[in-house]
């Protein structure tokens, strides 16, 4: 059905449509990645993925270890949960999540004596068929990291007839302030390669591709250097624009191929992973370290010492600004993940988790909205949608919640809320928002008449 | 810092915003209108200053006077009832009487834009509803062009008092789509791109019309598709008919430079509002603009027919808009 | 006897105002806009509409126990036309200045939804005296919006009422008045002056309401 | 402009029959809320309109220099007979079609555009051929009002349109401006 | 929309026969008939003496001392005079002073003008080839504007004595300066184009029929008042309709 998948070595011009904010990546991107202090105590919802909430194997009161397992998974589309740290179980139970509503979670003291070293051995990945291979990977925990925290063994499970030729490597990190992946290339790209090894020879494609913003000319040296002789690595600067690391997009930059509305990747014979799944994969094959610490960017204006910090899993919020110099008083906002598809933090002392990739501290000059105002049908969202809908009909169909109807005519369901219709209004008309709203009312809908 | 958390602001993403919002974007179409505007007033005097501020003052005030209470604090803010009234000003003769230019202005807003709901719910172009209202309703005073001449001297037509006509004193002349349609005579190319010609006060120099649009277009303001558009649709008629009869079909030069052809194209059809939002719509919308007034400036009763134009495919965009959505992105692709 | 006086009033005010078959029914729109480029053209269709309904009536509520109801409609379309023709005929020989000016639009007063409308719903029903009532109140009711439209339209369009110079020589006629987008627009502006006023009225009235309310 | 394609263009664009002669307003303003609605409204206009300028023909032409004081009735009740019958048979021959046309049938002969236009061609002095085209031109200039309408009607449905104003009241306003624009089309093809 | 569309049949009552429907709709027509007939008798003299003298009126006032009038028709070529309304014949109509002496004729012509069609009846000499009389019968142009072509006496005294060769033009106003130009109405070219394009469309469609100056068809006395004879029927003038649009 599909046609054959050409594997070109460069990016074939890129995605239509399309946002270019300002990057901010300057504040980051050339610092090395510094491993943040264990603090004391540590709070791992369980329901930190997408899919079925992890189902916990301890209990008050009980000692782990740091990566020793915690919760197990609670389905197939569901991972394992591990210990950051090594300490007591103070409580299973609802704890604050950082937007504010209680979850059910596992929180963990910090054994204060302890050196918290990890210590695990290598697995031997070579050996492993290729479910015994998917079974490891959901064991180990392991999520998308770029931010959807898909469980990533999901991705590897092909249905009868499928096969993939390529394995992308998403190191786009379109997202403004964030750099935990370009970091991660730069330092350690002999892990990223040797994880993507690991899952192409295990996936049986031919090629593992690695797509870069040319915003980050070190990353795509510092690679292309480290591609080992014979190795079917090939590095492919991107043209830097929002939402290059949309993984859709990405494909189509690559390979100028869309994925059909309602498939995978996969359909097009083609398997995305970010940069930080691959290392985290790596991780635990090299080491046996199962997901329990991930790199996070700490930036913005409103913090005086912006860092990339390898944080456990289950820091608060405030353990990675304190040590990125704390608030400034001018904050006004706090943001996990990138500005463009994170969340606003409504409170510090919630954890970070698998998909945090940046914490965010933001003043008054970046959150200030433009008052909102009447749609003037300029046309900038529609010019700026990667997926060509049309926001401004959804934002007025919303208004007049003629949901149905932008679900029918306008399919309002392929959105992936990335942003671009928002961020370019000139109105100020909150359109992302309106659109959640009508999926939210859609899905409800379509779940009752199930 | 663990005692004074900042409160923290819960707001929905994204959290970036462009800079650009709707005020700026008015605000730079006056910008972009002004030296056509000072132009107009050099030649045609201090008279059609004082038609233009006519004009701007009904649509602000019936503007001001419709907005609910609490949303008058920004009947200036968001600049776009001074621009309407602007615009409209520019599309008139410069000897009109001021009241009449009062009440195009409030027609403009009052019918244009209030009734429908306000900014963005409008369909007809504002400006021009008030023009096509003051067509109809002044026939002749509409049609009465003046010579460029003193600065100074103010013809006292537009000092004419409300409901009474107005006697003008000022030296007549027909403009050059009115030399062209009745008397087969072209206006020089120099006189029309720098304004030297009889015509409405802002509509006659060619050149700085273009070069507001071209910082429109740098700001990314404009829709360039649409002035590309119409001049290209209406140049190609006009040398097809041009090439049948040259003595008869004015020439695609004469039929660019010449009435309100680049104020409309530039800032009337392009106002975001009125205009389709997909870009393949935009060019069935710029096209048929270009089509029409050709049509209506050739065949028609009128010698200018942009107004005509503009409104009529204002009246279709939203059949455009519904037939041109574009294909979402991995929709439609293998129907076999 | 005062309360059937009370009815009878009624019957015949409803037409006039509260039921006003232009601006309440939003009926017979053709003819109101059509026409009504001046008041004396206005009056002129306005006397037509007025002749055609209350002897259409009259004639409708005469014969209702003879006509079956499976051919009322055609019986009353007849009954309409006659009468139509009729005043057709008269104004071609008494005025045939004001026919010219109506021109087409006399024979459709049978396209009236006004008249068939008024048949049907009251005239077919009532006794005569009552649907004479009913057809002068809501003739008149035509009259008066068509009068009233026609008004306006020539006091801006030529600066005239009747004929009557108002402004004096100088005055610059609103020729759109004259012509068809006047209509349209000046018809629109009346029906939302009417919404106005009703609205208002209703927020009087609940306001005295809750007042009263209070009283107690 | 040969005669014939003035005729067109007139009863089409320059004197279009809602937007100049204010005829078939009830259909406009009542019917024009859909799109899909008023299009298939049009083109059963147009169908009636043309059976209605033969049907004048041929009375005009056969019947009434007999008898000229029977105009108006016999238009009315022919036409509305010969509109019924044709229903009929399109209800019998394709059901489809008289789905998509059929309903509007009714509907539409008691619409003062049909009668109108009987009248105007008699009036006019049109014979069949003029009054053909004729009837064409003003049912395709009937259905191109009602489209637009109904495009512009379902686009402000969407916007905030002031609660007063909604309405007939607001449906006639539109229909002014549009026909201001329409005046834009005057003297189409008669200057030479 | 209209009443009669909510209207639903009311049942209970027993059918009625179909003669009984029958009879009602004969019974309704048949009284519809006689009211309209004796209408339309007793007002058929007046409505024909109404269009008999403005037909006359529009006729002396394009010809300039004219006293009688009768109506030419053309046939196998020739112009004759005619007394019966005849479908699908365009008359012209010859002027006579009081002594019966042919003075000119009087011939209608229509066309498109800027609004719709616009019909003209204008005077004709064929001795000196002069237009003589401009008359407009109907149109629909401009109020304010394009009706000044029958409004505006300066405009309608342009056609008094208006050559016709080689054709009438119009041009800007005030700049008349041949004997077959006219000057245009100031804002309302069109109009007035139009006009002048009615006036020669008529001259070329008539003037190579006219007989020879001196050889008219003499005026027959006949009672003009007392309407000609012939079928029943609306006189209609030529080219002008009616039921003026």
């Amino acid at each position: 059905m599909m046609k054959a998948l050409r594997l070109p070595g460069r990016a074939l011009g890129g995605f239509d449509h399309g946002v270019h904010p300002p990057h901010h990546k300057e504040r980051t991107e050339d610092l090395p990645i510094q491993r943040l202090p264990f603090g004391s105590r540590f709070v791992m919802p369980l329901g930190q993925h997408i899919g079925a909430p992890s189902v916990p194997v301890v209990k008050a009161g009980d000692a782990v270890r740091r990566g020793q397992l915690i919760a197990g998974p609670g389905g197939f589309v569901s991972v394992a949960l591990h210990s950051p740290v090594t300490g007591k179980v103070l409580d299973v139970g609802p704890h604050r999540y950082s937007d504010g509503t209680f979850r059910e979670a596992i929180a963990i003291e910090a054994d204060p004596y302890d050196s918290q070293e990890f210590e695990g051995a290598p697995i031997d990945w070579e050996s492993l068929s290729l479910e015994a291979f998917i079974g490891e990977v959901q064991k180990a925990g392991i999520v998308g990291m770029g931010g959807a925290a898909f469980p990533c063994h999901v991705k590897y499970s092909l249905p009868e007839g499928t096969r993939i030729r390529c394995l992308l490597i998403n190191g786009a990190e379109c997202e403004p302030y964030l750099t935990t992946d370009h970091r991660l290339m730069v330092e350690r790209p002999e892990a990223l390669l040797h994880g993507a090894e690991i899952v192409r020879s295990k996936l049986g494609a031919e090629e593992i591709v690695i797509g870069v913003e040319k915003n980050k000319p070190d990353a795509i040296e510092m690679l292309q250097r480290s591609i080992g002789p014979g190795q079917p690595v090939r590095v492919v600067p991107l043209e830097v624009k929002y939402p290059q690391g949309a993984e859709k997009m990405l494909i189509k930059s690559i390979f100028g191929v869309e994925v059909p509305a309602g498939k995978l990747p996969r359909d097009v014979q083609i398997a995305v992973n970010n940069v930080g799944t691959i290392v985290a994969i790596a991780d635990y094959f090299q080491k046996g370290m199962p997901l329990i610490e991930r790199v996070v960017t700490v930036s913005g204006p409103g913090v005086a010492y912006p860092a990339n910090l390898l944080a456990p899993l289950g820091t608060p919020i405030r353990d990675l600004l304190r040590f990125a110099g704390g608030l400034k008083e001018e904050t006004r906002q706090v943001v996990m993940g990138g500005p463009m598809m994170g969340a606003s933090i409504a409170d510090l002392d919630a954890p970070i988790l698998k998909g945090s990739s940046g914490i965010l501290a933001l003043t008054a000059n970046e959150t200030g909205r433009p008052e909102e105002r009447p749609c003037i049908r300029c046309g900038r969202c529609v010019e700026a949608c990667p997926y060509f809908l049309n926001p401004a009909r959804f934002a007025r169909l919303a208004r007049a919640r003629l949901y149905e109807e932008m679900a029918e005519k306008y399919n309002v369901m392929d959105c992936v809320e990335c942003g671009c219709c928002t961020y370019s209004c000139p109105s100020g008309i909150p359109i992302v928002q309106h659109i959640r709203t009508a999926k939210d009312y859609l899905r409800s809908m379509t779940r009752k008449e199930k | 810092m663990t005692q004074k958390d900042p409160k923290l602001l819960i707001q929905p993403g994204p959290q970036l915003r462009q800079e650009m919002t709707t005020p700026v974007v008015m605000r730079d179409v006056w910008y972009a209108l002004t030296p056509a505007t000072l132009a107009g007033i050099w030649f045609f005097g201090l008279g059609a200053f004082l038609v233009l501020l006519a004009s701007i003052a009904g649509a602000v005030l019936v503007e001001w006077f419709f907005s609910p209470q609490e949303k008058r604090r920004y009947f200036l803010g968001d600049g776009s009832a001074i621009l309407t009234g602007w615009l409209l000003g520019l599309t008139l003769p410069p000897a009109l009487p001021m009241w009449m230019a009062f009440i195009g202005g409030a027609v403009a807003i009052g019918l244009g834009k209030t009734i429908w709901g306000g900014l963005g719910g409008n369909l007809f172009n504002p400006a021009l509803v008030g023009r096509a209202f003051l067509l109809a309703t002044f026939p002749i005073a509409m049609t009465t062009w003046t010579a460029p001449g003193d600065f100074f001297s103010i013809p006292s037509s537009v000092f004419a008092l409300p409901l009474m006509q107005g006697e003008v004193d000022a030296l007549t002349q027909a403009s050059p789509l009115g030399l062209m349609k009745f008397a087969h005579k072209e206006t020089g190319f120099f006189d029309l791109l720098f304004g030297n010609t009889s015509g409405s006060l802002g509509e006659t120099s060619g050149l700085l019309l273009i070069l507001g649009g071209v910082y429109l277009w740098w700001r990314r303001d404009l829709d360039w598709r649409i002035p590309v558009g119409i001049l290209a649709a209406a140049m190609v008629f006009s040398s097809i008919l041009f090439l049948i009869d040259p003595d008869k079909y004015p020439g695609p030069i004469f039929s660019a430079l010449s009435g309100g052809m680049l104020l409309g194209a530039i800032y009337m059809a392009t106002d975001p509002v009125t205009s389709p939002l997909t870009p393949k719509g935009t060019w069935i919308f710029a096209i048929g603009i270009g089509l029409l007034v050709i049509l209506i400036r050739v065949f028609g009763g009128f010698p200018e027919g942009m107004m005509y134009a503009i409104l009529l495919m204002n009246a279709v965009t939203p059949l455009i808009d519904r037939y041109t959505q574009p294909r979402v992105f991995g929709r439609g692709l293998d129907s076999k | 006897m005062a309360k059937s006086q009370q009815q009878a009033y009624d019957e015949f005010i409803k037409g006039v105002w509260r039921e006003n078959p232009v601006f309440v029914q939003v009926l017979g729109m053709c003819p109101m806009l059509a026409v009504t480029n001046s008041a004396i053209n206005g009056i002129a269709m306005g006397l037509a509409t007025f002749f055609v309904l209350v002897c259409s009536s009259f004639f409708v509520s005469l014969l209702k126990s003879f006509i079956p109801k499976q051919v009322r409609i055609s019986c009353f379309i007849i009954i309409i036309a006659t009468f139509v023709t009729v005043v057709d005929y008269t104004l071609l020989a008494l005025v045939p200045k004001v026919h010219k000016e109506l021109g087409a639009f006399i024979p459709l007063i049978v396209a009236n939804c006004l008249i068939l409308g008024r048949q049907e719903a009251f005239a077919s029903k009532n006794t005569i005296p009552m649907a004479m009532l009913d057809a002068v109140g809501m003739a008149s009711g035509f009259l008066l919006a068509l009068v009233s439209l026609g008004g306006i339209r020539e006091i801006l369009g030529e600066g005239k009422l009747l004929g009557f110079s108002l402004f004096g020589p100088n005055f610059e006629p609103w020729v759109i008045m004259i012509l068809p987008p006047g209509g349209f627009i000046t018809l629109g502006l009346m029906l939302l002056f009417f919404n106005w006023v009703e609205e208002r009225k209703k927020k009087l009235d609940a306001q005295l309401a809750a007042a009263e309310g209070g009283a107690d | 402009m040969g005669d014939l394609g003035w005729i067109f263009i007139s009863a089409l664009l320059i004197n279009n029959f809602v937007l100049a002669y204010f005829l078939g307003l009830c259909p406009f303003l009542g019917v024009s809320g859909k799109l899909e609605t008023s299009f298939r409204l049009g083109m059963a206009t147009v169908f009636v309109m043309v059976i209605t300028a033969l049907c004048a023909w041929i009375l005009n032409t056969y019947v009434l220099i007999y008898a000229p004081y029977l105009r108006l009735i016999s238009f009315i009740v022919v036409i509305a007979s010969v509109v019924q019958f044709i229903e009929m048979v399109i209800k019998k021959l394709s059901p489809a079609l008289f789905r998509s046309l059929g309903i509007f049938l009714p509907l539409i002969t008691t619409n003062c555009a049909i009668l109108g236009l009987a009248i105007f061609a008699t009036n006019k002095g049109y014979g069949l051929w003029e009054g053909l085209v004729y009837a064409l031109g003003a049912g395709l200039g009937f259905t191109l009002a009602i489209v637009l309408m109904a495009g512009l009607r379902e686009e402000t449905e969407l916007s905030e349109v002031p609660v007063l104003v909604k309405g007939i009241a607001f449906n006639l306003i539109i229909s002014g401006i549009l026909s201001m624009a329409f005046m834009g089309f005057a003297g189409l093809f008669s200057s030479s | 929309m209209s009443d009669q569309e909510q209207q639903a049949p009311a049942g209970g009552a027993e059918e009625p026969s179909p003669n009984r429907l029958v009879g009602t709709l004969a019974v309704a027509g048949l009284i519809s008939g006689v009211i309209i007939i004796a209408v339309y008798l007793a007002t058929f003299n007046t409505i024909k003496e109404n269009k008999a003298r403005e037909l006359r009126e529009a006729v002396f006032r394009v010809l300039p001392g004219v006293a009688h009038m009768q109506k030419l028709l053309l046939k196998d070529g020739k112009l004759v005079v005619s007394h019966v309304e005849e479908k699908d014949e365009e008359p012209i109509y010859a002027g006579y002073d009081k002594e019966g002496n042919f003075i000119g004729y009087a011939i209608p012509s229509a066309g498109p003008g800027f609004q719709d069609t616009i019909s003209v009846l204008y005077g004709y000499r064929p001795k000196e080839r002069l237009v003589v009389g401009m008359w407009i019968l109907d149109s629909r142009e401009t109020p304010g504007l394009g009706d000044k072509i029958y409004k505006d006496a300066a405009f309608v005294a342009n056609f008094d004595r208006l050559e016709v060769d080689p054709k009438i033009v119009a041009v800007k106003k005030g700049t008349k300066s041949k004997p077959n130009e006219i000057d245009a109405i100031t804002g309302a070219t069109i109009s007035s184009k139009a006009v002048v394009r009615i006036i020669n469309e008529g001259n070329e469609r008539w003037l190579s029929k006219l007989p020879e100056p001196g050889s008219e068809p003499a005026f027959e006395k006949v009672e003009e008042k007392k309407g000609e004879k012939g079928k029943e029927g609306q006189e209609h003038p030529p080219g002008a309709n009616d039921e003026g649009l």
